[in-house]
């Protein structure tokens, strides 16, 4: 396989292979974030952080269902001082890590970038798309395009940082919500976070699992969902798509890249195949790409538009 | 696999001490001793709680009050339902001839290690008192410690390994309970050169290794343990040191 | 299981079960319908009618992927004429058909509803929702609580019979839009249609696979958001809703059930069980609800709430 | 199972007549003879077909020059991808002593029985003129019949089956064709005693039953067929009468 090469330059970012774990899977320590990358991917982003700590929801907040995955952890996270701390000497990770900033209001976006400059993140993701946390993303009225451009461009304006906005399945005008964006001095479109909310409840009990009832769907159930969303996306904007949602082989992250995303995030799918599923999509990825003739990333990208 | 709790009927609670009641129900499990399952209360919340008995499909809970959850477990009756899912986690490594050390609640996941061992395991078991020790009818000769000697050895389970150790050798030491204890047994048995066994607590939220709520020094402990052997736990600086908080906080334990 | 009671009345509608055909399943022939209700459903629905002769799009129209189905039919119909031809004389379907009618604009739902007016249908449902039909549904701009309003009641000023309104889960303000029904005379909510629109792209072939690119997301994958969606929709109305999506198992019904729904539609699963789901569906109900002492499906509706 | 198309690649191309081309691939199917597949050309549509040849992993379709997509079919060269998904349907219950009665095109899905039948079985094909008769090399004593009788016998496959039915018997007989022709296939068995099985054709969407659009007064012919016997056909009003265009409207046939 010696010709095939993974590599990537995401929005300046060079990633040794287009597969990056998406927030709030295994990123909730310097530690893990460290782990995954030993287990191959090719960057890291660690789970949310905002000014406060927050203990989340109750459990259940984590369940499985036939199709994927239902989730309301209510963004845990010890705060952004505390955050600062586990998050020293990221060089010790290995791989570029991606700080995850969420917030009720704009200041606070910018008081925890700021909170976090200190270190040797590589990049920042903005999550305006939570469809199951009060007082964040869709439950904020962050995913509109007011919203998006205000939030984008005040943080542009405080750091050099790339900076990745990540949108929601559920909006139908996601195209216009990514464009605001990219017209706010966004770097690259994170698509998409979960979808939903959605509920389960378990008939003998008489109640929705997850303490919070509702939680936002994602794995199997989301990828044609995300899929679609970056196949529009990819007309609508020029900067980089990281494409979302249900990958857990070589063949979706592909599906992904040809649906016109530069590299992929995987959350879920950390489930189904272990820890070890970074390494296994990028085996996977090359192996496809050597019986198909590809030798780069860049020649899948948006390769399913005419 | 779905991961959801399956509701279940209690159909005996048996009081071992003051403060801890063992639940009793009926359900089909493939468990190994060192695994956990995860018990949800309708309304309130779930929790990581190990299987202390299991014959057949009955299966039992012992659960030492302790907070708003454990309380709450508490006040369930025979015939109330509560849900489980599971179990999770990496089983202890069982050989004969071998100790478990089990300090207070610690000794429920030690439990059923003994009822698959049968003679071939030492059992040390210590308390704060004496009313606090456990399964004193279920386990003959148990070798008890009690920190104000009113029972058994005077001491902790570690000044009584120590002692037993003066004599006898195991071929592995199971151990679970507070976790300064478990590092000093962890050091005991490095001094003494015998394989040691150790299942770590810590604040759970998925069970099975996606959140990172867990995470000990890059460990999972709900996937990658929640049972690590010595030469495992001399990695994780965290070890004895520092649990995380539902916050993801690093407190120290 | 002598004691066990499955009948219920929809909305007026007598039905020996609450286990529905949805439309676009199986309900393109009036010889269809019958084996449809010989197979166990308690009320069968016909394949959406326009006033128009349609092909609809073309093939690829129906795939399936790891959490459900994937489809872009684009509503192929024989027009109203036609379809009142054929599904004359309805008694000997044996159980309530319910006629489901399209349109582009206002006046088309009432001439289609006037055009099988002759005809012996138990209710008529309207979709306001379809994801992927330009000039119906959610491309038509009919995803509105104005244009539900206006058509919704538009139809009920020429037609006696119960008249459901169906909703996509795709819009967040789902209730907004089932109160803008109600309002206007809907006599039930029916939720929902199919979710997305959604891509699966072959990578082989490097292109999308559906013929019009992308299609509803049906089956496993919705089932969760549809729960969450009649769970709002029982809050905030107060006329009957009829659960669709995702359900395959009698387990699934009691759930819909319980989240508020009167009665549940199926369509998905006949692919996953077979033609034979209605009657397996109602015998797994009919089994829980003994084990779990129900004895009438009222009981059971809305019991997830507190 | 996941219906989508799976892409092969075309390995070989064999003309059979002026317009039927038989294209061969190589897949791993489990076929059996009566079940069709679904064949998608990228960008343009998917269709049903048959298999008319199947030796392990290589696969034959022959495609008749009918229409936009078998146009743009016989476009294509050794080494285009085309997609394929299936097989669906019922398959035929193949039994020794029988007679396959092949109209035109008819003739594909009931090539591979007689592969599978080898001499138990006796072959009637027939076409309009000479130049459409298909298998000419690949299958020995066929009994022929062209309308102009150019070749073999002339008239229809029914005179031909009627003048053998005369002297000979079969356990079964098996038909594929225009459905006005297999409508008399089966009165004329019906008359002689004789157990038939036909293989219909509905224009098709979604293949494996849940769409409506193959219905044939109630049955589904993707999934209840293609393959109905005398006695199932006998319940269906619409057979030789009425099939179902793509926008679901009834026409004669
Ligand atoms: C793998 C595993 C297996 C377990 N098995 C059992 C069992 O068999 N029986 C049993 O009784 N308990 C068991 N536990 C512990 C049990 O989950 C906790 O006792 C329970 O969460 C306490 O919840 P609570 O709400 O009652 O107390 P909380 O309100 O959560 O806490 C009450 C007090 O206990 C302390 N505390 C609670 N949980 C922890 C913790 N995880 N680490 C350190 N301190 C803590 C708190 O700091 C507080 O001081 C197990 C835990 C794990 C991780
Ligand atoms: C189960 C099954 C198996 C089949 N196997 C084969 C096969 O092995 N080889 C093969 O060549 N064809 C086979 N067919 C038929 C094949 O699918 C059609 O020939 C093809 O759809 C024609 O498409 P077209 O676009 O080229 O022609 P169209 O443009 O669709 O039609 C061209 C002309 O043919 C007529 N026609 C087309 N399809 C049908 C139909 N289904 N019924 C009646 N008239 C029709 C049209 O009325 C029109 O006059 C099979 C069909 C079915 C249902
Ligand atoms: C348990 C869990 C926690 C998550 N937490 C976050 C989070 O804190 N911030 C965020 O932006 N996305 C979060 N997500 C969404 C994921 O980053 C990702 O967008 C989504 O799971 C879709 O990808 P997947 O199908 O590969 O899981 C979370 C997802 C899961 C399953
Ligand atoms: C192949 C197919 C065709 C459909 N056609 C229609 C239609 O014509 N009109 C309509 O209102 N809904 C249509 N639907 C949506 C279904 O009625 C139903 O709302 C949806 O499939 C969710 O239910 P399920 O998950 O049980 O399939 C169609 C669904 C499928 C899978
Ligand atoms: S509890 Fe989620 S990873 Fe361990
Ligand atoms: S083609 Fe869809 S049911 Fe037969």
């Amino acid at each position: 396989m010696s010709k095939i090469n993974l590599s990537i330059n995401l929005a300046g970012i060079q990633l040794m292979n287009p597969v990056i774990s998406a927030s709030g899977i295994l990123g909730t320590t310097k530690a893990l974030l460290r782990r995954v990358a030993e287990n191959g991917a090719g960057a890291v982003t660690i789970k949310s952080i905002s000014i406060q700590p927050r203990e989340g929801h109750k459990n259940p907040t984590v369940i499985t269902f036939e199709a994927g995955m239902l989730n309301a952890v209510g963004y845990s996270n010890p705060g952004v001082e505390k955050a600062a701390k586990e998050f020293e000497n990221l060089q010790d990770v290995g791989v570029p890590v991606i700080a995850s900033v969420i917030g009720t209001e704009k200041e606070d976006f910018i008081k925890v970038v700021e909170g976090l400059s200190a270190r040797e993140f590589s990049a920042v993701e903005i999550p305006l798309s939570c469809p199951h946390t009060p007082g964040f993303g869709l439950l904020a009225g962050q995913g509109t395009p007011q919203a998006t451009s205000d939030i984008t461009s005040a943080v542009r304006k405080i750091t050099k940082l790339p900076l990745f906005i990540k949108l929601s399945p559920n909006i139908p005008e996601i195209c216009t919500i990514a464009k605001a964006a990219e017209d706010a001095g966004a770097n690259a479109i994170t698509a998409v976070n979960s979808m939903g909310p959605g509920m389960i409840i378990n008939i003998e009990a008489r109640r929705p699992i997850l303490s919070f009832q509702v939680g936002g769907v994602t794995g199997d159930a989301l990828r044609p969902i995300a899929i679609r969303c970056v196949y529009d996306l990819y007309k609508a904007v020029k900067i980089p798509i990281i494409g979302v949602g249900g990958i857990s082989t070589g063949r979706h992250a592909i599906e992904m890249l040809m649906a016109g995303a530069s590299a992929v995030g995987i959350g879920t799918a950390v489930y189904y195949r272990g820890i070890g599923v970074f390494k296994k999509v990028c085996e996977e990825m090359s192996l496809w790409m050597q019986e198909n003739g590809f030798d780069t990333i860049h020649e899948i990208v948006g390769a399913a538009h005419d | 696999m779905i991961e959801q709790p399956t509701m279940v009927k209690i159909c005996d609670i048996r009081e071992e001490s003051p403060n801890v009641k063992t639940f009793f129900f009926r359900l089909q499990l493939h468990f190994d001793p060192g695994q956990f399952v995860m018990i949800w209360i309708p309304l309130l919340d779930e929790k990581p709680f190990t299987i202390s008995y299991i014959q057949g499909d009955l299966i039992g809970i012992s659960v030492l009050k302790r907070g708003i959850f454990t309380n709450a477990f508490h006040l369930k009756r025979v015939g109330d339902i509560i849900g489980i899912r599971g179990p999770y986690g990496r089983k202890f490594n069982l050989q004969a001839d071998s100790c478990v050390v089990g300090g207070g609640i610690g000794m429920a996941p030690l439990a059923t290690i003994v009822d698959r061992l049968r003679n071939g395991v030492t059992i040390i078991h210590g308390a704060r008192t004496a009313s606090e020790i456990l399964y004193q009818n279920r386990f003959k000769n148990m070798r008890l410690c009690t920190e104000d000697g009113a029972l058994g050895f005077k001491g902790t389970t570690v000044d009584l390994l120590k002692e037993i150790l003066k004599k006898q050798r195991f071929q592995k030491v199971y151990t679970c309970g507070p976790e300064k204890m478990l590092y000093r047994v962890v050091e005991l048995c490095r001094d003494y050169g015998i394989e040691c066994e150790v299942s770590l607590e810590r604040y759970m939220k998925c069970g099975f290794g996606v959140c990172g709520q867990c995470d000990c020094s890059g460990q999972r402990v709900c996937i990658d343990g929640p049972v690590f052997n010595a030469e495992e736990l001399s990695k994780m600086e965290d070890f004895g040191r520092v649990t995380i908080t539902k916050a993801g906080e690093r407190v120290l334990c």
